[in-house]
C-alpha cells in the first residue's frame, strides 16, 4: 500500500513540476494558463487521493471522516479551479491582451 | 426622485418567496455535507446542526435550484456519476499531452496557439458550465468566453488539439443533462 | 512513511519558487494572478503534507478546505477587479495595437 | 529618495534583528512567557472549561475580556469606513444599462426614458459593461451554500477544530462577497441590506457584552460563563463551555457583517451603487 501511495505522489509531484515551469516556460498569458489550469489541478487530485487513501488505512470513525474532508476538497477544486482559470481569461480577452501567434505559421 | 432612480423590486419580492420542494432537498444536501465536516453525532452538535442547516436552506435554496426541483432530478446524479470517467481518462491524457509540451526542449516550435469558435446545442445552464468547465480540463484547450446563444470560443495550445470538439463531450453531457 | 511525506513537502515548496518568480516578474498583471493562483493550490496540498508530518489532519485539513475556498474567492474577486478596472494595465499590453479580439462583437 | 529610503529600512532591519537576538529560544521551557501563564492553562484549561482546543479556551474564556474589545474594534472598523465613504446623495447617472437575457442584447436607457422592468427578460446591469458569465454564475450558485455550511461549522465547532468566530465569520462573510461578485452588487443589497448589516454588526458586539453583563446579574465577575449554569441547567463547568460558544456566536455575527459592509462601501466606493 506503501509503495501505491509513494508512487501516486511522485506522479503528482511532476505534475506540479510541470505546471510550474509550464508557467515560466510558456510564452503568452493565454498559454500559460493551460499548465496552470490543468497540471496543477491534475496535480493536487493525484496527491489528494493518496493522503486519502493513506489517512483511511486505520480505519475508524475519525479517520473516515477526515478522507471524505480530504475528499471534499478535491471535490471543491476540481469545481471551481477551472473557473478561476476562465475567470482569469476573461479579464484578460476583455483587458484586450493579444493572443501570442507564431510567425510565419498556419496563423489563426 | 422619479421612476427612473428607483429599482424596481417586483423579481426581488417573487424571489423571497420560499419554494417547499427546493428548501427541502437542500436541507437533505446541506445536512449530508454538515455530518460530515462535523464527525459528531451527540445530542447537543447534531441541534446545532439542524440549526445551521435550516438557517443556510432558507437564505440559499433559491440559488441551488433556481427554478424548482424537476422531477427527473435523482436520475441525472447516477448520470453525473456515469461521465465522470470517461472525463477522468480524458484529463489524464490532457494532462500527459501538456506534460509532454512542458517538458519538450523546443516547445514553441510545437505550439502553435490560436482560438476557434463553434456553436453548442446545449441550452440548460448547468450542462453549459458542465460543458465550458470539461473543456477547460480536457486537452489543450480553455473556454475563453462562452454567451448567451451558445457560441463557445476556445483558446487551443496547438494543431491537434481543437479538432474534435464540440464532438464526443457534448453528446455525453447531452445524455447526462437529458437534452 | 514520514520521510517521503518530508520529501514531499519540499518538492512542492521548491515549485512554489516558479510561479512567485512569475508573480513578482510580471509582464502583467494578470500573469502575476495566474502565479498566485498557481501558488495557491500548491499551498492546499502543503497544508495536508504538513498536517500528516504533525500527525494532526483532521485539523489541518479543515484550515486545507477554508483555504481553497479563500483562494478561489481571492482570485474570482482580483479578477474581476481587473476586468472592470482594465485602465490599470494598458500600457502594457499590447502596446496600441487593436484592443479587442475578433470574437468581441458586442457593444 | 529612494535610496535613503532603503538605508533607513536596512538600519531598522538590522536593529530589529539584533533586538530579536536577545530573545528566548524558540519554545524554550524556562523562557518568561511559558514559565508564568501557559503552565496553567496547559494544565487546567480543559477541566476548567470542558474545552480540548486551549486556543479557543484561552481567547474566549481566560481572556474573554481582550477578545471583546477585539470585536469592537473592528466594529469600530465598519462605522469609520461608513463616516468615511458613505455617500447618500450620489451623482444621477445618465444612463442605464439592461440587459436582454435570451439574445444578450444590452440596452441602453437615457435620463427620463422608460426603463422595463427587472424581471426574467430583462436584467439591469452595470454601466460598466460586464460581459454576461454563464460559467461563474452557475458555479457560484453551486458552491455558496456549501461555503455557508462550512463557515457555521467553524463557528460552532470552535471547540474541538481550528476556528472560531473569526474564522467562521470570515468565511461566511467572504461567501456574500462572493455572490456579489458573480451576481451584482445591486440584487446582494436588495437580500442583505445596509441597515441589516448594521444591525447585525451591533447585535454581535450586544450578544458578547451581553453575556458579560448577565454574569454580572448573576452574582458573578463580568465575563465569568459558570454563573450561567444555573441558566443552562448543567455544572459550572459545561457552562463555561456553553458561554464560550455563545460569545463565539456573537463574534462571528460581527465579523460577517464588518466584511460585509467593509465591500460593500470599498467597492462602490461609498455609493451602494454598482460594484466590482
Amino acid at each position: 500500500m506503501d509503495l501505491i501511495i509513494t508512487l501516486m505522489l511522485v506522479f503528482g509531484l511532476v505534475f506540479f513540476l510541470g505546471g510550474s515551469l509550464g508557467i515560466i516556460r510558456f510564452p503568452d498569458f493565454y498559454s500559460r494558463l493551460h499548465p496552470a489550469g490543468k497540471l496543477d489541478t491534475g496535480g493536487l487530485v493525484i496527491t489528494m487521493t493518496a493522503f486519502a487513501v493513506y489517512t483511511v488505512q486505520p480505519l475508524t470513525m475519525a479517520s473516515v471522516i477526515t478522507s471524505i474532508k480530504i475528499l471534499l476538497i478535491i471535490f471543491f477544486v476540481f469545481i471551481t479551479s477551472p473557473t478561476a482559470i476562465h475567470s482569469i481569461v476573461d479579464a484578460g480577452v476583455r483587458a484586450g491582451l493579444e493572443p501570442w501567434e507564431k510567425k510565419g505559421g498556419t496563423g489563426t | 426622485m422619479n421612476r427612473f432612480d428607483k429599482d424596481s423590486s417586483k423579481s426581488a419580492k417573487r424571489n423571497r418567496r420560499l419554494d417547499p420542494g427546493a428548501f427541502v432537498l437542500t436541507l437533505c444536501i446541506t445536512s449530508v455535507f454538515w455530518l460530515f465536516f462535523s464527525g459528531r453525532f451527540d445530542l447537543f452538535h447534531l441541534l446545532l446542526g439542524a440549526v445551521s442547516c435550516m438557517m443556510v436552506s432558507v437564505v440559499t435554496h433559491r440559488l441551488l435550484f433556481p427554478k424548482g426541483v424537476r422531477a427527473r432530478l435523482g436520475l441525472t446524479w447516477f448520470r453525473v456519476a456515469g461521465y465522470m470517467p470517461w472525463l477522468f481518462k480524458q484529463i489524464l491524457q490532457a494532462n500527459l499531452h501538456v506534460l509532454y509540451l512542458t517538458f519538450h526542449p523546443s516547445m514553441m516550435r510545437l505550439i502553435n496557439p490560436k482560438t476557434i469558435e463553434f456553436k453548442s446545442r446545449l441550452t440548460s445552464d448547468v450542462a453549459r458550465t458542465t460543458l465550458a468547465n470539461s473543456i477547460t480540463l480536457t486537452p489543450g484547450t480553455i473556454t475563453v468566453y462562452s454567451d448567451v446563444l451558445g457560441v463557445f470560443v476556445v483558446h487551443c495550445i496547438d494543431d491537434r488539439s481543437g479538432q474534435d470538439l464540440p464532438g464526443e463531450m457534448e453528446e455525453r453531457i447531452g445524455r447526462v443533462f437529458d437534452e | 512513511m514520514n520521510d517521503v511525506f518530508l520529501y514531499t513537502g519540499v518538492c512542492i515548496s521548491m515549485f512554489m519558487l516558479m510561479p512567485a518568480f512569475r508573480s513578482i516578474k510580471g509582464p502583467t498583471v494578470l500573469d502575476r494572478l495566474v502565479g498566485v493562483n498557481a501558488i495557491g493550490s500548491k499551498t492546499i496540498v502543503l497544508l495536508i503534507v504538513i498536517g500528516l508530518l504533525y500527525e494532526r489532519v483532521d485539523m489541518f485539513v479543515d484550515i486545507a478546505l477554508a483555504y481553497a475556498m479563500l483562494n478561489f474567492i481571492a482570485v474570482l474577486a482580483a479578477s474581476r477587479y481587473f476586468q472592470k478596472r482594465k485602465g490599470l494595465y494598458q500600457d502594457v499590453s499590447a502596446a496600441g495595437r487593436g484592443t479587442s479580439p475578433s470574437h468581441r462583437k458586442e457593444p | 529618495m529612494k535610496r535613503g529610503g532603503l538605508v533607513l529600512f536596512s538600519i531598522m532591519g538590522l536593529l530589529l534583528a539584533w533586538g530579536v537576538l536577545e530573545f528566548p529560544g524558540l519554545g524554550d521551557p524556562s523562557s518568561p512567557a511559558s514559565s508564568h501563564l501557559s503552565p496553567y492553562y496547559i494544565q487546567h484549561s480543559l477541566t476548567d472549561t470542558a474545552v480540548p482546543n486551549m486556543v479557543t479556551a484561552v481567547l474566549a474564556d481566560y481572556r474573554g475580556y481582550d477578545t471583546m474589545f477585539e470585536t469592537i474594534v473592528i466594529f469600530t472598523a465598519a462605522i469609520v469606513c461608513i463616516f468615511l465613504l458613505r455617500t447618500f446623495k450620489p451623482p444621477a447617472s445618465r444612463y442605464r444599462m439592461y440587459r436582454h437575457m435570451a439574445t444578450g442584447i444590452t440596452l441602453r436607457i437615457e435620463k427620463g426614458g422608460k426603463t422595463p422592468d427587472d424581471s426574467e427578460h430583462f436584467e439591469r446591469i452595470d454601466s460598466v459593461w460586464v460581459p454576461h458569465d454563464l460559467v461563474i454564475r452557475t458555479t457560484c450558485r453551486m458552491v455558496i451554500p456549501f461555503i455557508q455550511v462550512f463557515a457555521l461549522y467553524v463557528i460552532a465547532h470552535g471547540h474541538h477544530s481550528p476556528g472560531g468566530g473569526f474564522q467562521g465569520g470570515v468565511i461566511l462573510g467572504a461567501s456574500v462577497v462572493l455572490f456579489a461578485v458573480c451576481f451584482d452588487l445591486r440584487r446582494t443589497i436588495r437580500y442583505l441590506g445596509e441597515k441589516m448589516c448594521a444591525l447585525l454588526c451591533a447585535l454581535g458586539v450586544l450578544i458578547y457584552a451581553g453575556t458579560g453583563i448577565l454574569c454580572m446579574g448573576l452574582q458573578s465577575n463580568f465575563l465569568d460563563y459558570s454563573a450561567l449554569a444555573g441558566l443552562f441547567g448543567t455544572d459550572p463547568v459545561m457552562a463555561r463551555s456553553h458561554g464560550i460558544l455563545i460569545v463565539e456566536i456573537g463574534v462571528g455575527m460581527a465579523v460577517m457583517a464588518v466584511m460585509v459592509m467593509l465591500y460593500y462601501n470599498l467597492a462602490s466606493a461609498g455609493r451602494h451603487d454598482e460594484g466590482l
